[in-house]
């Protein structure tokens, strides 16, 4: 019997005790975990968690990044160990100590990452390892009808001898959830499955995750957005910095009460600005176009201006071309077309199309991802904080030697005024938590009085003190005369800081709005790319 | 250039083929399950002793063969757990590797046989003697073919039909096998093969451990069928060249066969023609030694399409930082 | 404490070095004494093992090989009171030793049997390192073919240019087996280290072959037709017994005091024929008479025949 | 976060490494039927037991600090450079051609000169492995690898066809002129009355701690060195902060291919006094375990350059006083690389933890 028939077995054997027990109130949970710990080096992921999911039902778990809900999610598939805590599947206590074993429980994960081969085929993907036996083509001809059979059944199509990286991710995804499928699963995990998709795609996701609850399946959603959490979770558990806060039922609470769980106060998403008093024109972009390694245009002829003391939010879901905006004007990225800043033509390719051209331009750029742009986590605090602008004069000592101590000593003081615990510029950039790592970052770029801040996702894994900081202190820049290109993939934020808002999609800009006069409905229709 | 002669150089070709090729396959495996393997050159040293030196002693090549594998298996375990168990850098384990065999075999070599790290010369049973094929002397004298079939494809060592039969084999165990689906899989996105419920750690060192039964026959080939015995750093240089074919091949089987027998056919000429003259330029021995190692950087620059490694080789399955 | 320094081929190469090692093997057998003795690693290493011994008050040192002629002649001033001795290159200092040998007689001698055994009518040669020292070696042996048989066809390679070509077996072999292809059935291996495998493909071939400087013919009784001799044995043996008494010049060796032969003995007792011997006899009389002269190739850099 | 103390990081765990590859040699040694204690007692004695002992120790050192600075310059620009050894073999060929390109009147000029010969052909036989990498993303240790091979049959070409003198069998070239010989310890001053005359041990040492200074001052105090660190920490980063990748792999490959050239004013120009085959004998491959060793920092590399000298130079010893053949101080290498390199997640991992639950045992309390 291979592993399998198994899970065929355990899957039908559930299925009726689903149907069975719709009927009585008294369920057994299909998962309970009890007292999970987990810690990655110093940092403790999970503390002491415990969670009931009861069969047929779609679970919401939601929480700030790092919150530690991937970490919880993976302990159930067997990808992480659990440090602590008892694993209890339909009743059973079970061992996961891998995947494997997860498998044959019946659980199935759509990882935030997804774990797929780039160049096999989604049929190889599918069957890896879920083979029949040792050769291939017999699994590979089972797999090719189960496919066509969840195809129709679940409205999944993909080809399956297409190539992974020939898809779209909203594709990829359906290999995944197919991959689960395939394994016979009756528990499926999601892990933040809409960041990647345009609503579209997304209400289509809604829908097959309906169907398969209707089927008796038991669906765990990872997810930020409380809007979905609302729309289609039957409980929703919050976590809180690796604890588990509260579980409730969807339909006895409330968006601001979910919100305040997820950050432990009540949230204040409004930030004080007075009305913005646009001077001349700063930044133009007429018709860039960009085109990344494989080739593929990712902007596809944008338009935009800014003026000085305003700011322009750019709302769109994650992948439409916002990173490559800010790539070409922060200029790491080449591109075609036009840029202009206070008149001046920016080079788009070429050796002055690079970082330091651009900051000796009074373009400063707080990144979207300061693990991997904005910060070196290995240097210490004094040497990220001169980062992009070391060759600057004020930091050597000699045309040969830097100054080190005055730097130091300058680090120090934008410690001090950024906010940034503990203000120590000796300390290397890794041993700061997220938000104080945010501060080093917008202390390095603000202060340099700029002309034109790009900034990407500010406030993305900060808390909601810092994040009122930092809000405070891009406004406070606008104020000064500086212009501002904000991107966001955070609705809420793009409402509270921008002028005006521009929706990209698909490497275009949909169109252009006043924040007073539009809302989040409107700009969501614009993201999906089906309004203007 | 006579056909006798071109016969001639391609049968040279092919014995000198066959240990690059073995190797080549060798670290076909371990670069495809993500395992990069700079380190052949040591294992196959490593075997040519062993297998020599055993051969030697029980004057049977069989029992050599055993002890060639069992050699560069030594060296495939501490590879195996540098990069496998202790995630360490692939590069340096080969690295230290080479060293480990340049070393060791020649300490043993004399302890054990007080010859200035030589084996004694092997004779009779303790070499691979060449096996004339069925018929090989009846068609002898047909024009073309016979030669052909005589001259060229009979007359060489057991190993030597064996490395052509790995190629097919290979090919097959990677693109028709569940084994081969996995291993390819391993060294694209172990995350893949792991979240899948295979063992990332299991796949590699059986992959590792391919490396090293390959390894393993390609010194053997060499100590006890091209040679007679092991001299110290006896594989000159040719586990890198192993390596720089497979490059050259592009992770794949058949095109390793080619480049192999290409690497192989330079070094018969070299052999036989120290000095080409081409009229225009003569090219000396010094180029056509380094012809091999030139063609893989061109080949690495991209100039005549490009050689992509497996995605994860090189960096250790690490999953909490 | 007399020394001896190996050059790179090693100690067991069979056949160069080995010679030397036998001599001063001998050497301590019969008197008992004590010697010391290095091998060479690399080439950057000679003057450090030189120096090293002359430090450690070795006296005389020998060293084995032409490659040390130039450190030699930098390191022989700096140590007045010590004696050394080289083999195969000349020397020009006051406390040097240099012993070459007439290579070019011997190898007239196996050339001889070479072309009687042949019966292809073609004979090869395999030479180590391509330099003046082997040519010579290269071009007696043709002389003494063209001497048995004058339409003999020699097929002659060398195995490299660097000192690498005295110790690669493998490529000796491949180079034996081209030979073969091409109809030679007596090939002469005068590449130290490298030419155990061109004995052994000879072997394997079943044709003849030609050993040098030490007596090889063990190596595969009834196929190495017989070994050119060249005496390092006797040098290396008759400085250790000269002890610091060596006198400083140069000393040759040819036929007439030994220093190069022909070896026979029970292994090739049975592939020379009669007149063979009668013919190696008779030419080794003419040349020590100067009835025939062996031309040498060094004292011209060219061979009047090829 | 907590960390391990700094003192672990660099000093317990590279030493207890260094203990484990050598009880291992020592096993290796009792294998063979040797005595260890009697093995390292002769190292000892011929390597620092005598003046002359460590002229060649500290002859052997030098080569490895320059070979080791090369590889740790690479290192922190994230790029292993394999190449030392082909580096190192051109820039020999670099200070022979100048040493025997002219009557260089005094041998400070000409020293000068052969370094920046050295340097130059040292650095291009870096530069094209690094514009492959830099601009067309081939694997730089594939690279250097070849280049080490390339590097080797391009000096015997020039020996053997080029640069042999007329009537020479050596595949070497001529002397150079004694007007460019570089003082030996021997004839300094102060100094030169312990060492005897045989001493290879020159000027090219204090080259070499020099060159320490300057990597350092490099990487840590000028603007170079902090985008080369960067670099070498985040590449995605760099390219935020506007340092060309392409510069970085050129410059940091530039200055290890130099300072792996520069070595040849030591081995070729400080003795030997001509330029023969081999002349490198593996220094640019001891270069990585130095590095290693030296976790890419000059001054450690300087002791490790000092460790492995004297390695070198006792393991001559060994293989003159006993029966052990010099080949164990390979194994040793090979053993240091093993253990510091590739298995050092073995030791640390545990240590690492160890502190990391003292860390959490102190937080909770
Ligand atoms: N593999 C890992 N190694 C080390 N630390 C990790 C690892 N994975 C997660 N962490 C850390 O554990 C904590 C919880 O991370 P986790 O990914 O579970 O958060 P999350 O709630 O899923 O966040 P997000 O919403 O950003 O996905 C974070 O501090 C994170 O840095
Ligand atoms: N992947 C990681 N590797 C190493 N350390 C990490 C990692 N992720 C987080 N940390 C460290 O763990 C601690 C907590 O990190 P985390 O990002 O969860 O902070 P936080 O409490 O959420 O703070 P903030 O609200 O400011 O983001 C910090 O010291 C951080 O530097
Ligand atoms: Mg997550
Ligand atoms: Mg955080």
């Amino acid at each position: 019997m291979s592993a399998a028939d198994q899970t065929n077995a355990g899957r039908q054997a559930t299925a009726a005790l689903g149907a069975k027990e719709a009927a009585t109130p008294a369920k057994v949970p299909a998962i309970e975990l009890k007292g999970i710990s987990k810690a990655f080096g110093t940092v403790q992921a999970n503390k002491d968690i415990a969670i009931r999911v009861m069969p047929g039902a779609i679970h919401g778990i939601i929480g700030e990044n790092g919150a530690g809900k991937s970490t919880l999610m993976s302990i159930l598939y067997g990808f992480y160990k659990a440090d602590k805590g008892e694993i209890w599947i339909k009743g059973k206590r079970t061992q996961i100590p891998d995947s494997q074993a997860a498998i044959s429980a019946g659980i199935g994960m759509v990882f935030q990452h997804f774990k797929l081969v780039q160049n096999f085929t989604v049929l190889e993907n599918i069957i890896l390892g879920a083979e029949e036996g040792a050769l291939l083509r017999p699994s590979l001809a089972k797999a090719r009808k189960e496919l066509k059979r969840l195809a129709d059944e679940y409205e999944l199509n993909v080809d399956p001898d297409e190539k992974i990286e020939e898809l779209s991710v909203g594709h990829q995804q359906r290999v995944e959830i197919l991959k689960a499928l395939y394994r016979q699963a009756d528990i499926l995990i999601l892990d933040e499955p809409t960041g990647v998709l345009t609503p579209d795609e997304a209400d289509h996701l809604f829908r097959i995750l309906d169907f398969l609850r209707k089927e008796g399946k038991t669906i765990i959603l990872i997810t930020h957005k409380l809007r979905e959490i609302m729309e289609i979770t039957d409980t929703v558990s919050v976590m809180r910095r690796g604890e588990m806060t509260a579980t409730v039922k969807t339909s006895e609470t409330s968006p601001e009460q979910l919100a305040e769980l997820m950050v432990g106060r009540k949230v204040l998403l409004n930030v004080t600005k007075t009305k913005a008093n646009p001077g001349d024109t700063v930044l133009e972009i007429e018709d860039l176009r960009v085109r990344d390694e494989d080739k593929v245009e990712r902007l596809k002829g944008i338009n935009l201006t800014i003026r000085a003391g305003e700011i322009l939010g750019i709302a769109g879901v994650a992948g439409n071309g916002q990173s490559e905006l800010l790539e070409v004007l922060g200029g790491f990225a080449n591109g075609t077309g036009t840029i202009r800043v206070n008149g001046q033509d920016l080079d788009l390719t070429g050796k002055h199309s690079d970082g330091q051209s651009r900051r000796a331009r009074g373009i400063a750029h707080v990144p979207e991802d300061r693990h991997h742009l904005g910060l070196i986590l290995d240097f210490m605090a004094w040497e990220n904080m001169i980062f992009g602008y070391h060759s600057d004069p004020a930091y050597q000592k000699n045309p040969l030697l830097m100054d080190n101590a005055g730097i130091i000593a300058h680090t120090a003081s934008a410690m001090e005024r950024f906010d940034v615990r503990p203000p120590i510029p000796t300390l290397p950039a890794k041993s700061f938590s997220g938000g104080n790592q945010q501060k080093i970052v917008l202390a390095r770029e603000i202060e340099r009085d700029p002309v034109l801040l790009l900034v990407g996702q500010p406030t993305r894994g900060v808390d909601i003190g810092a994040i009122e900081f930092i809000h405070k202190r891009i406004v406070e820049l606008r104020d000064q005369g500086a212009a501002i290109l904000l991107v966001s993939v955070e609705l809420d934020e793009i409402f509270a800081l921008s002028d005006r808002i521009a929706v990209m999609f698909d490497g275009q800009i949909m169109g252009e709005r006043l924040p007073e006069d539009t809302n989040e409905k409107e700009l969501g229709l614009m993201m999906a790319g089906v309004a203007t | 250039m006579d056909f006798a002669t071109i016969i001639e150089l391609l049968d040279s070709a092919v014995r000198l083929g066959t240990p690059l090729l073995l190797a080549c396959l060798a670290g076909l495996f371990s670069e495809r399950a993500g395992i990069f393997d700079i380190g052949l050159e040591g294992k196959m040293l490593m075997a040519a002793f062993f297998s020599a030196a055993v051969a030697a002693v029980t004057g049977s090549a069989w029992l050599g063969l055993l002890a060639g594998i069992g050699g560069a298996m030594s060296l495939t375990l501490v590879h195996g757990l540098a990069s496998i168990t202790f995630r360490g850098n692939q590069l340096i384990s080969g690295v230290a590797v080479n060293f480990l065999a340049s070393g060791f075999t020649v300490l043993i070599a004399q302890s054990w046989f007080q010859q200035g790290g030589r084996t004694p010369q092997l004779s009779g049973n303790a070499r691979f003697e060449p096996i004339t094929l069925p018929g090989a002397d009846a068609v002898k004298d047909v024009p073309v073919i016979g030669q052909i079939y005589d001259n060229l494809l009979s007359g060489h060592t057991i190993l030597v039909y064996v490395a052509f039969a790995m190629v097919p084999l290979t090919w097959w165990v990677l693109f028709r096998t569940r084994f081969g689906l996995r291993l390819r899989a391993v060294g694209e996105n172990p995350e893949s093969v792991d979240t899948a419920g295979v063992s990332v750690i299991r796949l590699r060192y059986t992959a590792v451990a391919i490396t090293g039964v390959l390894s393993g026959l390609a010194g053997t080939y060499l100590a006890t069928g091209l040679a007679a015995g092991f001299v110290k750093e006896m594989t000159a240089g040719r586990g890198y060249i192993a390596l720089a074919a497979l490059i050259f091949a592009k992770w794949r089987p058949v095109p390793a066969l080619g480049a192999t027998m290409l690497f192989g056919l330079l070094e018969a000429i070299s052999n036989r023609y120290p000095n080409i003259d081409l009229g225009v330029v003569n090219l000396p021995i010094q180029f056509m030694q380094a012809v091999p190692y030139i063609l893989t950087v061109v080949i690495l620059a991209g100039f005549i399409g490009k050689a992509i490694p497996p995605r994860a080789g090189g960096q250790p399955y690490v999953k909490e930082r | 404490e007399p020394a001896i320094i190996y050059d790179l081929g090693g100690k067991f190469d069979k056949s160069f070095n080995e010679a030397a090692f036998h001599g001063a093997k001998r050497w301590a057998d019969e008197t008992g004494g004590k010697y010391k003795e290095l091998e060479m690693q690399s080439e950057a290493q000679r003057e450090q093992a030189l120096r090293k011994l002359a430090e450690s008050g070795a006296n005389p040192i020998v060293m084995t090989g032409f490659a040390f002629g130039d450190t030699l002649n930098q390191v022989a001033p700096d140590y007045p009171d010590t004696k050394f001795a080289i083999i195969d290159m000349v020397v020009d200092q006051p406390n040097v030793e240099s012993v070459v040998f007439k290579e070019e007689q011997g190898s007239y001698l196996v050339g001889l049997m070479a072309g009687m055994a042949s019966k292809t009518g073609t004979v090869g040669f395999v030479g180590g390192m391509d330099i003046p020292l082997i040519r010579k070696f290269a071009c007696g042996y043709v002389q003494g073919v063209k001497a048995a048989n004058p339409d003999a066809k020699v097929i002659q390679n060398m195995t490299g240019t660097t000192p690498a070509a005295w110790n690669d077996p493998v490529k000796g072999g491949e180079i034996a087996k081209a030979q073969i292809s091409q109809g030679a059935d007596v090939i002469y291996a005068a590449a130290g280290g490298t030419g155990i495998g061109v004995l052994q493909a000879a072997a394997d071939g079943n044709i003849l072959s030609i050993g040098v400087d030490s007596n090889q013919n063990y190596l595969h009784p009834g196929k190495v037709l017989t070994s050119m001799l060249k005496r390092v044995d006797t040098a290396v043996y008759n400085i250790f017994k000269e002890g610091t008494d060596i006198k400083p010049g140069i000393k040759v060796m040819g036929l007439g005091d030994d220093g190069v032969g022909v070896a026979l003995d029970d292994n090739n007792k049975a592939l020379v024929t009669p007149e063979m011997l009668k013919a190696v006899d008779q030419a080794k009389a003419d040349i020590i008479s100067g009835k025939v002269q062996v031309h040498d190739y060094m004292s011209d850099d060219s061979c009047p025949v090829k | 976060m907590e960390k391990t103390p700094k003192w672990i990081d660099v000093g317990l765990i590279p030493l207890l490494n260094l203990l484990i590859a050598f009880v291992i040699s020592g096993i290796v040694v009792l294998l063979i039927g040797e005595n260890p204690v009697q093995a390292i007692k002769v190292m000892i004695d011929g390597a620092l037991g005598s003046p002359y002992g460590w002229g060649y120790t500290l002859f052997y050192a030098t080569n490895f600090i320059f070979t080791g600075l090369a590889v740790a310059v690479a290192y922190h620009a994230s790029q292993f450079n394999i190449g030392g050894e082909g580096q190192a073999t051109l820039g020999g060929l670099g200070v022979a051609l100048v040493c025997l390109a002219f009557p260089w009147p005094h041998w400070s000029i000409a020293l000068l000169a052969a370094m920046i010969g050295g340097a130059l052909f040292g650095a291009a036989w870096a530069a094209i492995p690094a514009y492959l990498q830099a601009k067309r993303g081939s694997h730089i240790v594939i690279t250097t690898i070849m280049f080490n091979f390339i590097g080797a049959s391009l000096l015997n070409y020039m020996l053997v066809n080029v640069l042999r003198p007329r009537g020479s069998m050596d595949p070497a070239t001529a002397r150079f002129p004694k007007s460019t010989y570089l003082p030996t310890f021997h004839d300094m001053p102060l100094i030169g009355q312990f060492f005897g005359k045989s001493v290879p041990a020159n000027i090219s040492f204090f080259i070499a701690v020099l060159a320490c200074f300057l990597v350092w001052g490099l990487i840590w105090r000028t603007r170079l060195g902090y985008a080369i660190r960067a670099f070498g920490r985040s590449e995605s980063a760099a390219r935020y902060a506007g340092i060309s990748p392409v510069k970085i792999v050129m410059a940091a490959m530039l200055i290890s291919g130099a300072l792996a050239g520069l070595m040849a004013i030591n081995n070729v120009m400080g003795t030997g006094h001509r330029l023969v085959l081999n002349s490198v004998e593996g220094a640019g491959f001891i270069g990585i375990a130095v590095a290693l060793m030296g976790r890419n920092h000059p001054f450690g590399v300087f002791l490790a350059a000092l460790l492995f000298g004297f390695l070198y130079q006792g393991g001559g010893e060994l293989a003159l006083e006993t029966t052990i053949p010099r080949e164990l101080i390979t194994v040793i290498q090979a053993l240091v690389i093993l253990f510091t390199g590739a298995f050092d997640n073995m030791l640390r991992a545990p240590i690492e933890s160890f502190f990391v639950a003292r860390a959490n045992a102190k937080k909770e309390a």
